[in-house]
C-alpha cells in the first residue's frame, strides 16, 4: 500500500477527473477494503473493476456497498454517507454505528480516498471546516475518516482559484488529521509523502521543475 | 419488564420533559423516527438537548424543533446542509447551543455511556480544534484525545421489527445509530413497522435486546 | 429495587438454602433482568414463578435463559456461566461478550445475586479470592457482576466453620468490588444495606438481640 | 481480500510464530476451537502469549499447550479450576507468566484493540488487587480503573458457518468472544463447520465481517 518502486512519468495535459479517478481506482489494491469520501472520491468507484474484488465501506453502516441505485431500486433504507440511495452486493453486512467507526478507527480498511482543501508536506490535512469567520462548522466522519485506514489518499485540484498551492509547508486550514496522509492525487500530478518527503510520481500538463517553482514545498522527483 | 406498548406516537413521546436530553437516530432518513419526532413537537416539552448526527433538515422534524426553539443544545457531528436553515439562523442567534463531536466518537461516546465506560482515549480529532480543551495523551507514540460517555434521558429510534419483549431488528443501513442510543438512553422509545409474538424472532438475529427497549409503538407498517 | 418499608419478622428456625431461595425469588420484581451468579444463587432460578416474568441474564452471553438442560435438550453451545448446559425461553438473544459485560458493567441489570466470603457493613464484597499464600487467583465475572447491576444482593451462610461473622466491619479477605451490596440473605437472618446502616429485616432461629451481640457491626432493627 | 481457505487445521496454522500472541475463542467448550488448537500444539510455534477466559482444563487444548511449556504469558480471567492441573504446575513452577484480568474487562480490552481505543476507564475492578499498579480516576464520584487495549498477532475462533468472503454467524452462546477476538488479531484463523457460497447469508444477521477473516477451515460439520 505504501510507495513502491514508483517510476516517473509524464503527460502534456492535465488529468480530467475521470482520468484521475481511474488512476486511483488502478492503484487501489486487489482484495482491498475502502471507504470513498463523499465527492470525488465517489467516482472512483466508476473505475473499480469486478476482477479487483474491491470491497466498499459506508460509515453509516455497511460493507459491501454496490452502485447508486436507480429506478425500482431505490431505498430509503439503503443509502451511502452521501445520504444517496445506493445498491447491496453479494456478501454484504450491516452493523451500527459504533460497529462501523470501530472497523475504521481500529486500521482495518486498507484504503480511504478523501477530498481535502489542503495538505502539508508532512500529510497533515484540511478538509473539514473553512475557518472563515462566521462559517457554521460540520465534521461528519471526516476526523475519523483521516485517521482510521492504513492508507489515506487525497484527490484535489492542486492550485485555488486564486493559483495558490493545496499542498503546502503547513496547514492554513483547521486540521483534520495530523500526519495522515500518504498519497495526494491531483490534475497535474501524483504526490506521494513518507517521513516528510514528497515524491513526484508524476506529472501532467507541467514539467517537474515547473512544478517544482511553483509549489512550496520540497519536492524529490520519483526515480 | 416487557415495553409498554403506546396506542399512538403522542403516547409513546408523553413523558418527555422539559429539560431532557433526547437521542434521535437515524442518518438522514434512513432509520429516522419521523413520527415520533412529531409527536415531540406536538407534546410541547422544550430546553431539549438533542443528539442526533445532524441538526435538521428543511422544514420538518428537528427542524422544526429547532426552529420553535425548543432545542436549547445539539450534540451532533454535522449540522450545516444545505437545507438546514432553521439551525443555521438559531445557531447565528446564539439561541442554539451546538457540541460538534466527530462522528466516530460521537457513536463511541454513546456506546460508552451504554456500557458504562467512564471515559476512552480515542485517536480521531487528536491535534484538531474539536480536541482543543480537553484531555490528550500521547500512547505508544500515538496522540489521543479523551472522550467522556454522553448519556440520554429518552432515544427516539425507528426500527423494522420487535417482537413483544422488545427485542429488536432493524433495517439495511437504517440500523445506524439505533442500537447503541437504545443502550445509552434511560428510557428508549422505537417506533417499528410491526410487532409480532416473542418467539418470532431468531435470537441469534435480534440486534438491540428488548432489555433496553421501554416504549414501543407500531407505525406504518409498509417496509 | 431498594429498601421499601419493611416490617421486621422472625421465625424459629434457621432458613433452608431452599428457603433462603426461595426467598430471594418472590423478593424479584416482577419484569426483572436478574443475573444468578454461581453456587446459591443459581437455586433462585427454581423458584421464580412464570407469572414474576423475570429474563435471566448469562454473561457468556444470553438473555432469556431457561432452566437446566437435561437428556436431549443438552446442546454443548448452549451453557450458562457455570458452564453447564442450559436451555432457551422464546424471546431469547445471543451476543458477544463484550455485549454482555457492557449490558452488566453499563447498569442495564435489575438485581444480581451472588454468593461471598465476607460482606462489609458498607456493602464491601469478598467473593473471589481467599488471598491465602500459595492460593492461585481467579477472577471470572466476579468483578463485573458485583459492581454492575442496580442492585447486588448476596446469598451466604453467616457464620464460618469456626463461628465468625461473615457480615464484618472491614473485609478481610480481597475484596471483589466497593459498596455495591444492598442486601445479605443468610440462614439466620437478612440483611439491608444503605448509605452505612445495617438494617435487619428478619431473624431465623436467633432473636435480634442474639444477633447483634454476635456479630461486629452495629445493626439496626426493621421498624 | 476473501479468506485464504486452509485444506486442513495444520495449514491454517502453519504461519504462527515463535513469540506470537495468540488469542483464542471460547468460554468453556462453546466456540472453543479444538482442532485448531491442537493444530497450533504440532506446528511447534512456542513462547506464545495465550489470550483465554480460562487457562486449559485437563489433558487437551490449551492445558497440553502448557504442559509442553509452549506458553510463556497467559491473559485471562479464569485459570484456575478444578482440573486445570498444568497451568496450576506451571505457574507454581514460575513457568508461566500470568496476567489476571475481569472478564469484562478481557472483553473490553479486546474490543478496544480492535476498535482503536487507546484505552478506557472501567469500574470493573477499582478498589481491587488487580487495579494495583494501575492509574484510577474519580469520575462523577464513582471510581475508574485505566485499561489498555489487548492486541494478537493470531485468533483463533469457532463459529458455525462462513461465506467465501469470510462473513460469519457463530451458534448460541458459543459466540462468546470470537467476534471480538476477530477484530482485535492481524490475523482471524476461523474454524466452521461449512463454508457457503458468497451471497447465502443474509447481510442483516452477519455477525463478523468478512474484513475481520483471513484464513477458513472446514472442521467436521456436524452442527
Amino acid at each position: 500500500m505504501s510507495t513502491e518502486t514508483t517510476t516517473f512519468t509524464t503527460t502534456d495535459a492535465a488529468l480530467t477527473r475521470d482520468e484521475m479517478a481511474k488512476i486511483v481506482a488502478a492503484d487501489i489494491p486487489a482484495g482491498a477494503f475502502v471507504n470513498l469520501g463523499i465527492g470525488q472520491p465517489t467516482n472512483v468507484s466508476n473505475f473499480l473493476t469486478a476482477e479487483q474484488g474491491v470491497t466498499l465501506h459506508t460509515e453509516n453502516g455497511m460493507l459491501g456497498m454496490g452502485p447508486v441505485a436507480t429506478g425500482d431500486d431505490i431505498d430509503e433504507d439503503l443509502i451511502n454517507a452521501g445520504k444517496i440511495p445506493v445498491t447491496e452486493l453479494p456478501g454484504a453486512s450491516y452493523f451500527h454505528h459504533a460497529d462501523s467507526f470501530a472497523m475504521m478507527r481500529g486500521g482495518h480498511l486498507d484504503v480511504c480516498v478523501l477530498g481535502a482543501f489542503q495538505v502539508s508536506g508532512g500529510g497533515d490535512l484540511a478538509n473539514w471546516h473553512t475557518g472563515a469567520p462566521g462559517a457554521i462548522p460540520a465534521v461528519g466522519g471526516a476526523m475519523d475518516l483521516a485517521i482510521g485506514a492504513k492508507a489515506t489518499w487525497v484527490m484535489m485540484g492542486l492550485f485555488t482559484k486564486t493559483g495558490e498551492s493545496k499542498l503546502v509547508e503547513a496547514l492554513t486550514y483547521p486540521v483534520t488529521g495530523l500526519g495522515c496522509v500518504s498519497r495526494i492525487y491531483t490534475e497535474s500530478a501524483i504526490f506521494e509523502l513518507a517521513d516528510g518527503t514528497v515524491t513526484v510520481r508524476s506529472t501532467h500538463g507541467i514539467t517537474f521543475e515547473e512544478l517544482a517553482e511553483r509549489l512550496p514545498v520540497e519536492l524529490v522527483k520519483a526515480a | 419488564m416487557a415495553p409498554r406498548i403506546a396506542a399512538t406516537a403522542a403516547e409513546a413521546v408523553a413523558n418527555i420533559h422539559d429539560g431532557a436530553t433526547v437521542m434521535i437516530g437515524g442518518f438522514g432518513n434512513a432509520g429516522q423516527p419521523m413520527e415520533l419526532i412529531d409527536a415531540l413537537m406536538d407534546c410541547g416539552a422544550t430546553n431539549l438537548t438533542v443528539v442526533n448526527n445532524n441538526a435538521g433538515q428543511a422544514d420538518a422534524g428537528l427542524a422544526l424543533l429547532i426552529k420553535e426553539r425548543r432545542v436549547a443544545k445539539v450534540i451532533c457531528s454535522f449540522p450545516r446542509q444545505s437545507d438546514s436553515w432553521h439551525f443555521d439562523e438559531a445557531y447565528r442567534a446564539g439561541e442554539l447551543e451546538l457540541e460538534l463531536v466527530p462522528q466516530g466518537n460521537l457513536a463511541e461516546r454513546i456506546r460508552a455511556a451504554g456500557a458504562g465506560i467512564g471515559g476512552f482515549f480515542t485517536p480521531t480529532g487528536y491535534g484538531t480544534m474539536l480536541a482543543e480543551g480537553k484531555e490528550t495523551r500521547v500512547i505508544d507514540g500515538k496522540g489521543y484525545v479523551l472522550e467522556t460517555p454522553i448519556n440520554a434521558d429518552f432515544a427516539l429510534i425507528k426500527a423494522l421489527r420487535a417482537d413483544e419483549l422488545g427485542n429488536l431488528v432493524y433495517r439495511k443501513t437504517a440500523r445506524n445509530f439505533g442500537p447503541i442510543m437504545a443502550t445509552a438512553a434511560k428510557q428508549s422509545i422505537v417506533q417499528v413497522s410491526e410487532i409480532v409474538s416473542t418467539g418470532s424472532l431468531d435470537p441469534e438475529n435480534v440486534i438491540t435486546p428488548g432489555i433496553f427497549v421501554d416504549t414501543l409503538v407500531t407505525i406504518g407498517g409498509n417496509n
